[in-house]
């Protein structure tokens, strides 16, 4: 059981990017994409975790107690930052090659071949 | 070592995550992330992470979706303009 | 002294900052020469620390935290010659590439200036850090600003695309690269590279420390455009606009390389150092092929900047070759060529780029024999083909004699043949080109209407009076980067000064005390390598008449008598259509691809490297 | 390749990579047994040394405030890149305009919503932008910081575009405004780095006195660079719900049309 929070992380890790290889839809694979990195939120924060540790925030616990490292959540907190604006760039492009190819379905924008 | 609420929090995304990626409707997609983006907030809190998960609340479940729902109105109008124009 | 470093960051960030802001108030002149000087300034500092870390690593501390009892508290500017030599070759080509930018873009281009000076600012900091994670936040932020960068020209499809496919598939590599950061941090409960690497180093290497690699690896690997992780790089370089080819082409994919080379021997050679031979087995051959299967794509391309773009492709294999050998020259000698042959690939997008600017088209058919009036650039695009192809006395002629050498000392004396051949067949498109569009050899042909392209030009000065000649600026970025090609090849210290740096670079030991203790570790002393010998000499010919030969009958195909049986030509010819096939321009197949790298890759590393 | 050739390079390069993954996470402690020596140093010093009680906000401000100052700029650029690829072109955007007027000839949609909407719409506006500025502030106090205060203060103008409409919106904050004002949230952080330097010779190091343990101004700079957060993050994802709204304004007018 104690292998779950990671076993989690792989799961999303590969179900996201099986959604987007395979997406038919270019906001449906923005959204793949987030999945995949939420995948990196969990594997942190597990990472992390002290057995019955409290939140790192001192204001009203005594100052040694045990706690949970406060690094990961620092390197999480910059991560869900980065996921916004990955999404955000990234579904202007799909508005935008919505408006000039008329479709948002991947396979079919293929302009450049070869 | 686990308890058992993280485990509950923990089958809960993986299961919304796949959910995620299942569902092929962009529209119906964007409630799931949004859904999605509050579980994950509820294990964040669960793993002792409440700076993170009031991000992922406000990011995850509001920001994001939010976007996403511009994003789909915008292409939802102009699919409409086309067929008008047909 | 020190402060310089992070300034070389925070300049051109905050002028970033004052031209966004000031966006709706200042004059596009104004906002030229704010980032040509800023680009100029954080260059300065860029080259002022590399002369520091000539003598010594140049550590600094943010916040001014030193690390406790060896544990790093605070983010580390951990800066090394090599570190320190590519930000400054980054700023100095988007300096260059700023200049060229004076006719371009005329739409809001503040916004596109402070895209290139964060683009900088990512650079800079990628080379400087010596924090894992503060390596993937600046990794990060030069993406992003390149997928803006891509995408900018919005009112074509093919821009788009590529930008697409280029911000997709590098998120993906991005994420991975978390994967592998999260992997260690698990194991070590480190961010500082130095500190991984002494942690790793104490105990046998695990399953863990392969996948954390692989992930790491195949995340840069990604950036870096190594086959089978290549297939967005063409969409995206043959797309952008030209100034910003150049400095994609010259510089952000050889960060890729950069970065491998950074984490192997800062975190990992104390853990897997035994298994050295087994690594290097595994780079050259990905490096072969991935200097050779894009070098024919390359020939086969007519469209100008795609053609360049997979000629990119080609040389990232060979300093994959370069890299992958393992031993200081080797490394030495890949930076040597990897700076000269950036100045020569920049130069050649900046001459497509004066061409698209005159005659609207970057297609080599149509643009056929159009270019008789205009010598300077024709000459200067052969040029730059020669140097493609290690003409003598070019700088790329010296890295590839000195990679060469390394690797004849390795056992790897066959890769000489994969030089000769990589850098033949790129020099020999550019060549054809030349002599296609700028002196009408050869006959007409129709363009391949494999992809339609918007042939539109970007200048939007461009009214017929403006087309009449070229502006100066433009010419100037020219001379300038084909110079320092040459440079390359002939400042005499040069040589000696790259494979110390490498030396440095590789000395673990050193990295950790003076990064962890404070140590102010020496650069050691190397004597400088021997010049280039007459068989090196033959190999820079070989390549170079090969190029011209190859170019040649290219041209005239039709006037040559059947050397090759009609069957083979036939079948070599669908060969390569198959292979060009692959770059579908879809991007799942593009995600599909590089799954399948990141397991070949770890299947490969596990298998030798426990 | 086709989609099933696709499907059939995937399969087994997906199982490989997994594979790969998993096998690197059976080498990690078991669930709850971390011992990170650079957390456990933090969580023991961070306190002491800096007086803010929630040491998440003194590590990604103070021990690691060079990397927020790097998602920060990323941040920035994002925004950047949306004014970049959203932007009107010459010629599209007289198009959209006449479509505009044309929808404010059909009486916009300022009638679509409901008054009772609106009200509570407008009512909402105060408590959020109080709830956003209480959490940037208190940053350094309890969970929260410049990143999640900013984002409240931006949707707080959603709040005022869901109520009213998008000229009152445009009218709450002006373009150029926001654009500035984002880019000087951006420029602070680098400035505020810069006064490290000057004042106490390493750049980001805090320069102000750490104050008194729960005290709203404990942690020295951390208030002020969270702030600088709050202000280039409300401003960012502002911009970037306009950008996106400048994109969909007309969907509502078309809808009673439809």
């Amino acid at each position: 059981m104690s292998f779950l929070p990671y076993a989690v992380a792989a799961w999303l890790f590969g179900v996201g990017i099986y959604g987007v290889a395979t997406s038919r839809n270019l906001i449906h694979l923005v959204v793949c994409l987030t999945v995949v990195q939420s995948g990196t939120y969990i594997l942190l924060l597990a990472i992390g975790y002290v057995g019955a540790g409290k939140a790192p925030i001192f204001a009203d616990i005594p100052l040694n107690s045990k706690v949970v490292d406060p690094v990961v959540q620092t390197l999480t907190l910059t991560d869900v930052v980065v996921e916004a604006t990955v999404v955000a760039l990234l579904l202007a492009l799909a508005m935008q090659a919505e408006k000039r190819f008329g479709t948002l379905d991947p396979d079919e924008l293929g302009v450049m071949r070869s | 070592m686990i308890e058992a609420f993280q485990i509950v929090a923990l089958v809960l995304v993986a299961a919304s995550g796949t959910a995620v990626v299942l569902v092929r409707d962009p529209l119906r997609q964007a409630v799931v992330v949004s859904f999605y983006g509050s579980l994950l907030a509820g294990l964040f809190f669960a793993f002792q992470a409440p700076d993170v998960a009031l991000s992922q609340i406000v990011i995850g479940s509001v920001g994001v979706p939010l976007m996403l729902l511009m994003a789909i109105a915008k292409v939802r109008k102009r699919e409409l303009e086309r067929e008008r124009d047909e | 002294m020190n402060h310089l470093a992070p300034l070389a960051v925070a300049v051109p960030i905050i002028a970033a900052g004052v031209l966004a802001a000031t966006a709706s108030v200042a004059s596009r002149r104004l906002a030229d020469i704010v980032a040509v000087l800023t680009a100029a300034a954080s260059t300065t500092l860029c080259a002022i620390l590399l002369a520091h870390s000539g003598h010594h690593q140049v550590v600094y501390w943010f916040g001014g935290w030193q690390p406790r009892s060896g544990i790093a508290v605070g983010i580390a500017f951990a800066v090394d010659p090599l570190g320190a030599g590519l930000a400054t070759f980054a700023g100095l080509i988007v300096c260059v590439a700023l200049v060229f930018s004076w006719r371009h873009l005329e739409t809001i281009s503040h916004v596109y200036h402070a895209l290139m000076l964060v683009f900088l600012a990512g650079m800079v900091g990628f080379c400087l850090t010596g924090d894992l994670f503060n390596l993937f936040v600046f990794f990060e932020l030069l993406s992003t600003a390149a997928y803006a960068l891509v995408g900018y020209k919005i009112d074509q499809r093919a821009p788009l695309e590529g930008s697409l496919n280029f911000a997709i598939t590098n998120s993906l590599g991005a994420i991975m690269v978390l994967f592998g950061i999260s992997l260690l941090y698990g194991r070590t409960g480190a961010l500082n590279m130095a500190q991984i690497g002494h942690s790793l180093a104490q105990q046998p290497a695990d399953g863990l420390v392969v996948a954390a690699f692989t992930l790491l690896v195949a995340g840069f690997f990604i950036k870096a455009a190594v086959v089978p992780f290549h297939f967005w790089l063409a969409d995206a370089y043959s797309v952008a606009p030209t100034p910003v080819c150049a400095v994609l082409s010259a510089v952000m994919s050889e960060l890729g390389l950069y970065a491998v080379v950074r984490i192997w021997w800062s975190c990992f050679h104390g853990a897997f150092g035994d298994h050295e031979d087994a690594l290097r087995a595994i780079l050259v051959v990905a490096g072969t092929i991935t200097a050779l299967i894009p070098a024919v794509l390359c020939f086969a391309q007519t469209h100008l900047k795609r053609m360049l773009a997979y000629a990119t492709v080609s040389y990232i294999g060979l300093f994959l070759i370069g890299v992958g050998l393992l031993t200081h020259d080797a490394l030495g000698g890949t930076a040597v060529y990897l700076v000269a042959d950036g100045f020569v690939k920049a130069s050649l997008f900046v001459c497509v780029g004066i061409i698209q600017h005159r005659r609207a088209s970057v297609d080599e058919y149509r643009l056929h024999g159009r270019g008789r009036d205009m010598p300077f650039t024709g000459a200067m695009f052969a040029i730059g083909g020669l140097a493609l192809a290690s003409l003598p006395p070019f700088g790329t002629f010296l890295g590839k004699s000195l990679v060469e050498d390394a690797a004849v000392k390795e056992g790897y004396g066959w890769v000489i043949v994969v030089f000769i051949l990589a850098s033949a067949i790129t020099g020999a498109a550019v060549l054809r080109s030349a002599g296609r569009v700028f002196l009408g050899l050869g006959p007409e042909g129709e363009s391949e209407p494999a992809f339609e392209v918007d042939e539109e030009t970007e200048t939007e000065t461009g009214d017929d009076e403006g087309r009449r000649r070229t502006p100066f600026v433009m010419f100037l970025p020219v001379i300038a980067l084909l110079a320092g090609g040459l440079a390359m090849g002939l400042i005499p210290r040069l040589p000696q000064a790259a494979l110390r740096g490498a030396a440095a670079l590789q000395d673990q030991a050193a990295y950790v005390a003076a990064v962890l203790h404070g140590a102010a570790g020496s650069v050691p002393h190397l004597p400088a390598p021997p010049p280039p010998t007459g068989l090196d000499y033959l190999y820079g010919a070989l390549s170079s008449v090969g190029a011209l030969v190859l170019a040649a009958a290219a041209l005239f195909r039709e006037r040559l008598p059947a050397l090759v049986p009609r069957p083979v030509a036939n079948g070599a010819g669908a060969a390569v259509r198959a292979v060009r096939e692959l770059n579908s321009g879809r991007v799942g197949d593009y995600v599909a691809w590089i799954v399948a790298g990141v397991t070949v890759f770890g299947a490969a590393f596990s298998l030798t490297l426990l | 390749m086709s989609r099933r050739a696709r499907l059939w390079l995937l399969a087994p390069a997906l199982a490989g990579t997994m594979a790969l993954v998993v096998w690197g996470f059976t080498g990690l402690a078991d669930f709850g047994h971390f011992q990170g020596a650079y957390g456990n140093l933090l969580a023991k010093v961070a306190v002491p040394e800096r007086k803010a009680t929630d040491i998440v906000v003194s590590t990604t401000f103070d021990y690691r405030g060079f990397d927020t100052l790097g998602e920060e700029m990323i941040l920035f650029t994002a925004v950047l890149g949306l004014v970049v690829l959203l932007r009107e072109l010459r010629g599209e955007q007289e198009e959209e305009e006449e479509a505009h007027d044309d929808q404010e000839g059909h009486a916009g949609r300022e009638h679509r919503t409901s008054d009772a909407l609106r009200i509570f719409g407008f009512g909402m506006v105060g408590p959020t932008v109080v709830l956003g500025v209480y959490i940037v502030t208190h940053g350094t106090l309890t969970p929260g910081g410049g990143f999640q205060g900013g984002v409240v203060l931006a949707t707080a103008l959603l709040v005022v575009y869901l109520a009213g409409r998008y000229a009152a919106m445009r009218k709450v904050s002006p373009l150029p405004l926001l654009e500035a004002g984002e880019a000087t949230g951006a420029m602070a952080y680098g400035l505020i780095g810069l006064g490290g330097l000057i004042i106490a010779g390493m750049y980001m190091k805090n320069f102000i006195d750490p104050g008194t343990k729960g005290s709203l101004l404990s942690g020295g700079f951390i208030p002020l660079l969270n702030i600088a957060v709050g202000l280039e993050v409300a401003g960012a994802f502002s911009l970037a719900f306009q950008e996106f709204l400048d994109q969909t304004i007309l969907l509502r007018g078309d809808g009673g049309s439809e």
